[in-house]
């Protein structure tokens, strides 16, 4: 076995765990990606799941590294293959050099033949049923047995499995014990039969700081909490139902009233995403803050109600948790391809305000900002995150909140200012110039400031017309709100060195996009800017004036962001170069430096012709 | 239309006991045709607030699309109004409702709205038991998109096309009974002696109050041969149920004649009088009041009045334990958690 | 009075009609209209009606021009003042030297003191009192009286309005009589009291050859009886239910079966437009001809089905008859403001079919054509009319129909093809090269054929799979069909000189951009280009290429079909200056003509730099 | 999870009368959680289908979106099949019926999909009487989405998170009644002898056929609390109407002690064979039905079997007169005017 080439490194590589779902690998699987964080070393891990229950083949990805590259790198190093029904094709996936971890309680079939790879067997059900009897505990058992033989493997501090054990088991003190009996059983099988196999490790590091693992949907949803939203009407979907859980989760452990044991918060499960905006809708109108999440099909589902609340201006605050498209698509697997359906969402003239968070403390903050902005401009605003970010753990800094921080609920009138007003308000009447008029709240003054809201054609005055000029006053103004809308949402980040390339991407994709930048810098001059939400402030407009190639990085195959960028900022699309990726998987960083050294080459030798290059991550 | 205001001024011209007169609960001016049913419904609704005292600032009123969706604008001016997309007045009201319980929400809608597109709203909003009154002003057809049939066209049932319907009428108030509407009631808009009381009981209902308004749409159904025509409906009322409404037990001044009456109260100890011909009636079973529907039916009749009534009915804030305070009253301090829980709650994630 | 401003002309004039809805005035002033047609001289009428069904204010504009120009001019010529609720504001909107026309029973209040105008007063409520004592005669001959006085007036051909009283009542010939006698009254007053008044004058010629008068919802109704569509599925909805009514009239007409009575047609009134939608895939899946129509809010109700026939590769057959959006807007007014929304419409990668008719017998022709096309390309196609188009009567060519034309149904395999199928079929395998892959119909065939339709993601035997690279296989080959598509839909209509500058147009912008280019060239070289359809063939290319500034006429805000264009063809959008028309009316050539003009002349000075212009028609 | 298909083979595994084995009735393997009940209503379907002799490819299935929505991709793999959207099976089922009236129509649907999203268009097909077998997959609960309360989880009942419903359950089986479904039956996923005959019967009844069929999700909600686990429902089953289904009168060969059993004739002739403790009911009064139903509720106990049929249904064809031949069959000679007709139709719009 000498002779093959042998993958080693400390602190850098991506092991696959692939299960059965609905098996109980999960927990185990995360108790080791967790171990790595707690040893202060980088990690980030993916879960690969079927859109059914139980039975079909599901991965956990998990990619350690030492630099804080925390997006998917392609290619795997190390298989933990415990799938009968996938373990071919993981033994295949395998980069030469790999380690092939399998359960060698059976023979490997004379197709294993792979000559370049290293074996390694660890009987895990002869392990397992020696040890116990109970069919349950068997299965829960074998998972944790792999783990204790990857801490050998991997040369990884075996306390921090065990202190992991005791944290997890905290209230239930009797399963600490057989826990690590299991890890054990691994780890000392693995030292015993396979000393010296395995060149990778896993160090202890301080790398870490303060900072915390968290999905994006849990951010999501107490960034909802954080924010004051008291009502949430919603509709179970893919990627999207862990954002409620959260914000339930949350709310009670932090809106219960002690006294009364009632809630300060409504969530209703509504009966359809219809419903569910519906809801939202009236309750904004209402004077709460309230908000839903879906995924693309119900963004489709819900395009009436944004342009009602677009043209009657009442704040919304959606999520949309985006997955792979069109129709019920790919449901458990990620995408950035709804930016035009949530972008212009409705028939007639509509734009509305959207939000790209790139990791889970954006998620929080995003959110809490949404609501502000949605509040401000009295409009929808959806918060575009996807499957990726919304259902894996994410490294990411710790969540703060600024106790100084009051919400901006825009302008409503209460009772004294309605009580103050000398000139005649008008519901839709843009006072202050920024296309903003003044809302007041359904019971707010037994005389004034009552109104009536329509989805149907209205003057300054909220009354029903047909006259065309008031009409087109209506719509006009509503431009002028969108110019307000650009110097309130979020500013783009920009790393500029005033080069003549720039690269541009949006949320999830940041992560694979930094490593690309870094590998692609040593040898080009690259600017980037990283945006955050649609409409574009100045500063997008400015980055993309100053480069003559642009780079556009998406998840999508209609390069739909670049579509916003042209649109909006009439801007001509020739100098912009997609790199699109469409298989549903977390975009690479190996995938972004192929296409972007490809065209770099081309340009190199003549001027672009080839625009676009769609392709799947390696 | 009432292109002009007629002059006709309802006698009470004079204040209620919430100092507010009758023309505060007036909106603007009808834009519908003249001898529509749903104007008679809209001055019922008038009549009922003036006559319960309510203050029309803490109403809410909201509907969906067509000309009963557009009837809100004309009652209730000062209460603010929310004409919202067709078939989900449901969704809107209940998040308005989840936002401050302590509206009066008021939510008129149509038979297309309710019965086509609304459906599955109207059966889920009644399911939640949302504490509003519901009105369906059910002319049996599409009246602003120019008459055709709706799903409450009963079979064999023809407007002004001349064309009988194929298909079987929805029942809406069968619909709630089964849904667990707390109060079910049919009416007709030519009876606002029946209407005006029992909107009032609607009112003062707990949770969810439905009322099915049989209310003719004089330009495209009120033919001869339809069964949502005034003619067809006045020759077939089978009045049930027929009820006084009584704020206040203390104000039960009427002197009923002994067995001609029974009384059943609401949880805010207001009464309901059941007048002679309802008092046998169980009102408290659903499954008579299916039966009855039922029997009536057979007969080629509609039956009205009160059909269902609950006195028990609970509403969504109660079963999901909602506190006291108006939800869009809490203020930051209640219900952000701060700074200072995060420590603990970053440390969980590490 | 004669030192007044006196309009007067020949065959050249724009009358307008002030009434009550619900009063019988439709066909007085249809009557009015219709007569001006058979007098040989062509005409374009408009109704501009309330979103209500009795008692509020209606118009009927009538312009009357021998050079053929159909769309709104802008500016009122005869102002045939009838509702009192409107009369003082018809009043001041009649043009300085224009006729007021007007019921003197009563008296002009003396705020009617306008001193440029000429005023004729017909006692209309007295001439009917003292002729007619039943209440509904009066109604209705009271519109006919004010006919017969400006037959009169215009100096028209009396036997045409009598002939067609005789045509229009030839089944109730008693009512032939008293017509003609109301006609007559006014006739007669008119030539008594307001002898040599006007100077607009009606005058027979023969310019109006074989073509007829129809709306646009009749022809896309008959479309869809040609094209032999047997299902239709629809939802009430202003402007579309006219579509459905004139499919039901024709069916009756042509498709009843003569022994049993029965129908070869299926027209459901569904439950909403998302049952529609679904009544159409389901009846295309399974081999009928099948269309729906709705509005903008339907469109927005049938975006998750769309997602679902596009990727899922089911023809569908859809018309928007666009109205003012956004949401409820202004249910009765015109607009073409749902581009975006139909081309993209639905989650994730999506893109759609559009056809954009701009007469009568353009909807017909579309209509088979979209069939065709949805066949064809087993995908959506949407026919993008609007209510201008679709309810108003409009002056166009005959219809026809060549019997030799057989429709294309498409790639669908019958029986036979498959029994002699040699290789192993897939439903989304691209065995051609177009990215058109065959379909099978159920029950076809006790063997072989049957697949599973489905939404989420499919390999090339229609079998379910969350492999990525299958996913992207299949997303790839929707572009190279879509390529396909480029080739198939109507090409764009274009008349150019080589100038250097371009004006596009498309739909019910037609009739104005002609007049208004008829206009311009008399001082600029301009080329003219009307796009038909999306995608776009690479004429549309070409002829944007060709012209270094381009006018693009649009009837909404946010200049959608430069979205489009700038999108699919990779143009630089700052060669487009957008004029855009959105108070809700058809747009006019007097709009036209300053907009234009006012850029061209800032152009003459410096380079371009405000690029957009909006405003509402004249 | 059936990963390795059992090699369990039905006993019949010879030919019917048409000539298919049961093999040519199955589907693709089943991807479902072992044990899920709906795995078995997928085979009651396949033992149907094969016992009644139809030829698989005059079949179509269709579905919405859910576990329950997956199952026709694991019967009838000869048979077209059409996985749609959330909701959506049944204006999807209209227009394919629309298109071609010579299929069998087998909609399946879960409790999500029909109860939730989907009940306008589960209340509109049954109200236009689609000649079509509607089967919902009822366990309660959104399977797929990993067990949320569906709108039929009864109140009190708690799944896996073992939270209680605050909800009252929405009722298929007597919206179907209501609505005017020609055919409502009950049955457990996990009583073949009873599911079998009454998919039988709901395929040979002409126009709508509902099955409401309790069908355990073994994953999210089969636990003691929940009145959709196995346990539960077996416990608190009410038979009414057990029948067997005879497809022809001739073959009538089992001997019915005198008293014990009633039969009802189908419109092809077919019989149902109502089995003692069903020939009581009246089943063709919609009333008595919907009084059963809730008598049985009123016990806490589920009532399954037949509970209703109505000898003389119609269909939408029938009711919309289309010709005879389906619509997808028409030659563009039967369906085009051609040419000739234009003239005068032009010479009408001059
Ligand atoms: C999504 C959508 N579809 C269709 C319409 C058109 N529309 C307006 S009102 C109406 C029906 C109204 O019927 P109903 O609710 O019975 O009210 P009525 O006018 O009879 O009082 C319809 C279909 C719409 N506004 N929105
Ligand atoms: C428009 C839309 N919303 C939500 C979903 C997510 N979704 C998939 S299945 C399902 C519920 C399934 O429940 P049910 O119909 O009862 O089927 P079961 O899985 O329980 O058999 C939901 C909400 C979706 N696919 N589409
Ligand atoms: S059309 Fe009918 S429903 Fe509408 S306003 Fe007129 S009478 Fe009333
Ligand atoms: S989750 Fe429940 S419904 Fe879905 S397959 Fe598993 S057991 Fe069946
Ligand atoms: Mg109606
Ligand atoms: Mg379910």
């Amino acid at each position: 076995m000498t002779h093959i080439k042998t993958l080693s490194a400390t602190n850098d590589c991506v092991i696959r765990f692939a299960n059965v779902n609905g098996s109980g690998s999960a927990s185990a699987n995360n108790l080791f990606s967790k171990a790595v964080f707690r040893l202060g070393v980088p990690v980030s891990a993916k879960n690969i799941f079927p859109s059914n229950i139980q039975g079909l083949p599901t991965w956990f990805e998990v990619r350690v590294n030492e630099h804080g590259y925390l997006g998917r790198r392609g290619g795997y190093d190390f298989m933990v293959a415990v799938n009968g029904q996938t373990m071919h094709k993981d033994y295949q996936e395998l980069l030469p050099g790999g380690y092939f971890f399998y359960d060698s309680s059976k023979r490997l079939p004379d197709s294993y033949d792979r000559s370049d790879i290293h074996l390694i067997g660890v009987p895990l059900t002869d392990i397992t049923n020696s040890h116990y009897s109970d069919p349950r505990q068997r299965q829960i058992f074998k998972n944790i047995i792999y783990v204790g033989a990857l801490a050998y493997l991997l040369d990884m501090d075996f306390s921090v499995f065990e202190d992991s054990i005791k944290t997890m088991f905290a209230k239930k003190t009797k399963l600490i014990a057989p826990n690590i009996q299991a890890l054990r059983l691994g780890f000392d099988y693995a030292e015993e039969h396979h000393r010296d196999v395995c060149q990778l490790n896993i160090h202890r590091r301080d790398l870490n700081g303060d900072q915390i693992l968290m999905e994006g949907n849990a951010a999501a949803g107490l960034g909802a909490v954080y924010a004051g939203a008291t009502v949430a009407g919603w509709y179970p979907i893919t990627p999207l139902t862990s954002v409620i859980e959260a914000f339930e989760r949350y709310c009670r452990a932090y809106r219960v009233d002690q006294k009364s044991g009632r809630h300060k918060f409504a969530i209703l499960q509504a009966e359809d995403e219809l419903a569910a905006i519906g809801m939202v809708i009236g309750a904004s109108w209402n004077g709460a803050r309230a908000f839903t999440a879906t995924s693309g099909p119900g963004v489709s589902l819900m395009s009436e109600f944004l342009g009602l609340a677009y043209f009657a201006e009442i704040p919304v605050m959606l999520m949309d948790i985006q997955r792979t498209g069109p129709s019920t698509g790919m449901p458990t697997r990620t995408q950035q391809s709804d930016l035009i359906s949530a972008a212009y969402a409705s028939h007639g003239d509509t734009k509305h305000v959207l939000l790209f968070p790139s990791n889970p403390k954006e998620c929080f903050e995003m959110t809490v900002t949404g609501f502000d902005l949605a509040d401000r401009l009295q409009t929808p605003v959806i918060l575009m995150s996807d499957l990726d970010l919304g259902m894996n753990v994410h490294q990411c800094d710790p969540i703060e909140w600024d106790d100084n921080r009051v919400y901006d609920r825009g302008k409503v009138l209460d009772e004294q200012q309605l009580n103050d007003l000398s000139e005649r308000w008008g519901r839709y009447l843009d006072v202050d110039g920024d296309g903003i008029p003044y809302r007041t709240i359904p019971g707010t003054h037994p005389e004034k400031g009552a109104f009536f809201t329509r989805g149907s054609s209205h003057d300054e005055y909220a009354a029903y017309t047909e006259d065309g000029m008031a009409y087109a006053r209506g719509m006009t103004r509503l431009l002028v709100k969108w110019d307000t809308a650009k110097t309130l949402v979020p500013a783009a980040e920009i790393d500029s060195a005033k080069a003549d390339i720039g690269v541009i991407y949006y949320g999830t994709s940041a992560y694979s996009a930094q490593e690309a930048l870094d590998q692609l810098r040593r040898h080009h001059s690259i600017d980037a800017m990283r945006i955050k939400a649609f409409p574009f402030g100045e500063e997008v407009a400015a980055f993309i004036e100053q480069h003559s190639i642009i780079f556009l990085i998406e998840q999508n195959r209609d390069a739909q962001m670049k579509t916003l960028l042209v649109n909006e900022l009439t801007i001509d699309p020739n100098i912009i170069i997609s790199v699109l990726n469409i298989d549903g998987m977390p975009i690479t960083a190996e995938f972004l430096v192929t296409e972007i050294q490809y065209h770099l080459d081309q340009l190199a030798v003549h001027n672009p012709d080839n625009q676009q290059s769609t392709g799947g991550a390696a | 239309m009432t292109y002009v205001r007629p002059n006709f001024r309802h006698p009470e011209s004079h204040r209620n006991a919430a100092g507010y007169s009758i023309k505060q609960y007036e909106g603007a001016l009808s834009t519908l045709c003249a001898g529509c049913g749903h104007d008679s419904i809209s001055a019922a609704i008038i009549k009922s607030c003036f006559d319960l005292n309510l203050a029309p600032h803490k109403i809410a009123k909201i509907s969906g699309i067509g000309c009963s969706s557009k009837t809100p604008t004309y009652f209730l001016g000062k209460a603010h109004g929310f004409n919202s997309v067709h078939g989900r007045m449901p969704s809107v009201t209940t998040g308005a409702n989840m936002a401050n319980k302590d509206l009066l929400y008021l939510g008129v809608s149509g038979d297309g709205d309710s019965a086509s597109i609304g459906l599955g709203q109207f059966a889920h909003v009644i399911r939640r038991q949302l504490n509003m009154v519901y009105i369906v002003m059910n002319n049996g057809c599409y009246g602003l998109t120019k008459g055709q049939d709706s799903a409450t066209a009963d079979q064999g049932s023809a407007g002004k096309r001349g064309v009988a319907s194929v298909f079987d009428s929805i029942d809406l108030c069968q619909m709630a009974l089964q849904l667990g509407a707390g109060l079910v009631a049919r009416c007709f808009s030519g009876d606002k002696k029946q209407l005006i009381p029992i909107i009032k009981a609607a009112i003062k209902q707990r949770g969810f109050a439905f009322i099915d308004v049989i209310s003719p749409c004089v330009t495209f159904n009120n033919t001869p041969t339809s069964t949502k025509g005034y003619e067809w409906v006045r020759d077939h009322l089978e009045a049930s149920g027929t009820i006084d409404f009584i704020p206040d037990k203390t104000e039960i001044t009427v002197d009923y004649p002994p067995g001609s009456s029974r009384a059943v109260t609401l949880h805010d100890g207001s009464q309901l009088h059941l007048q002679k011909n309802a008092q046998d009636y169980d009102l408290a079973s659903r499954k008579a009041a299916m039966n009855r529907i039922e029997t009536v039916k057979e007969k080629h009749k509609i039956l009205t009045g009160l059909i269902y009534h609950n006195p028990d009915a609970t509403d969504t804030h109660e079963k999901i334990q909602t506190v006291d305070t108006a939800l869009n009253a809490l203020s930051q301090d209640q219900l952000c958690p701060g700074s200072e829980v995060l420590a603990e709650l970053n440390a969980q994630l590490r």
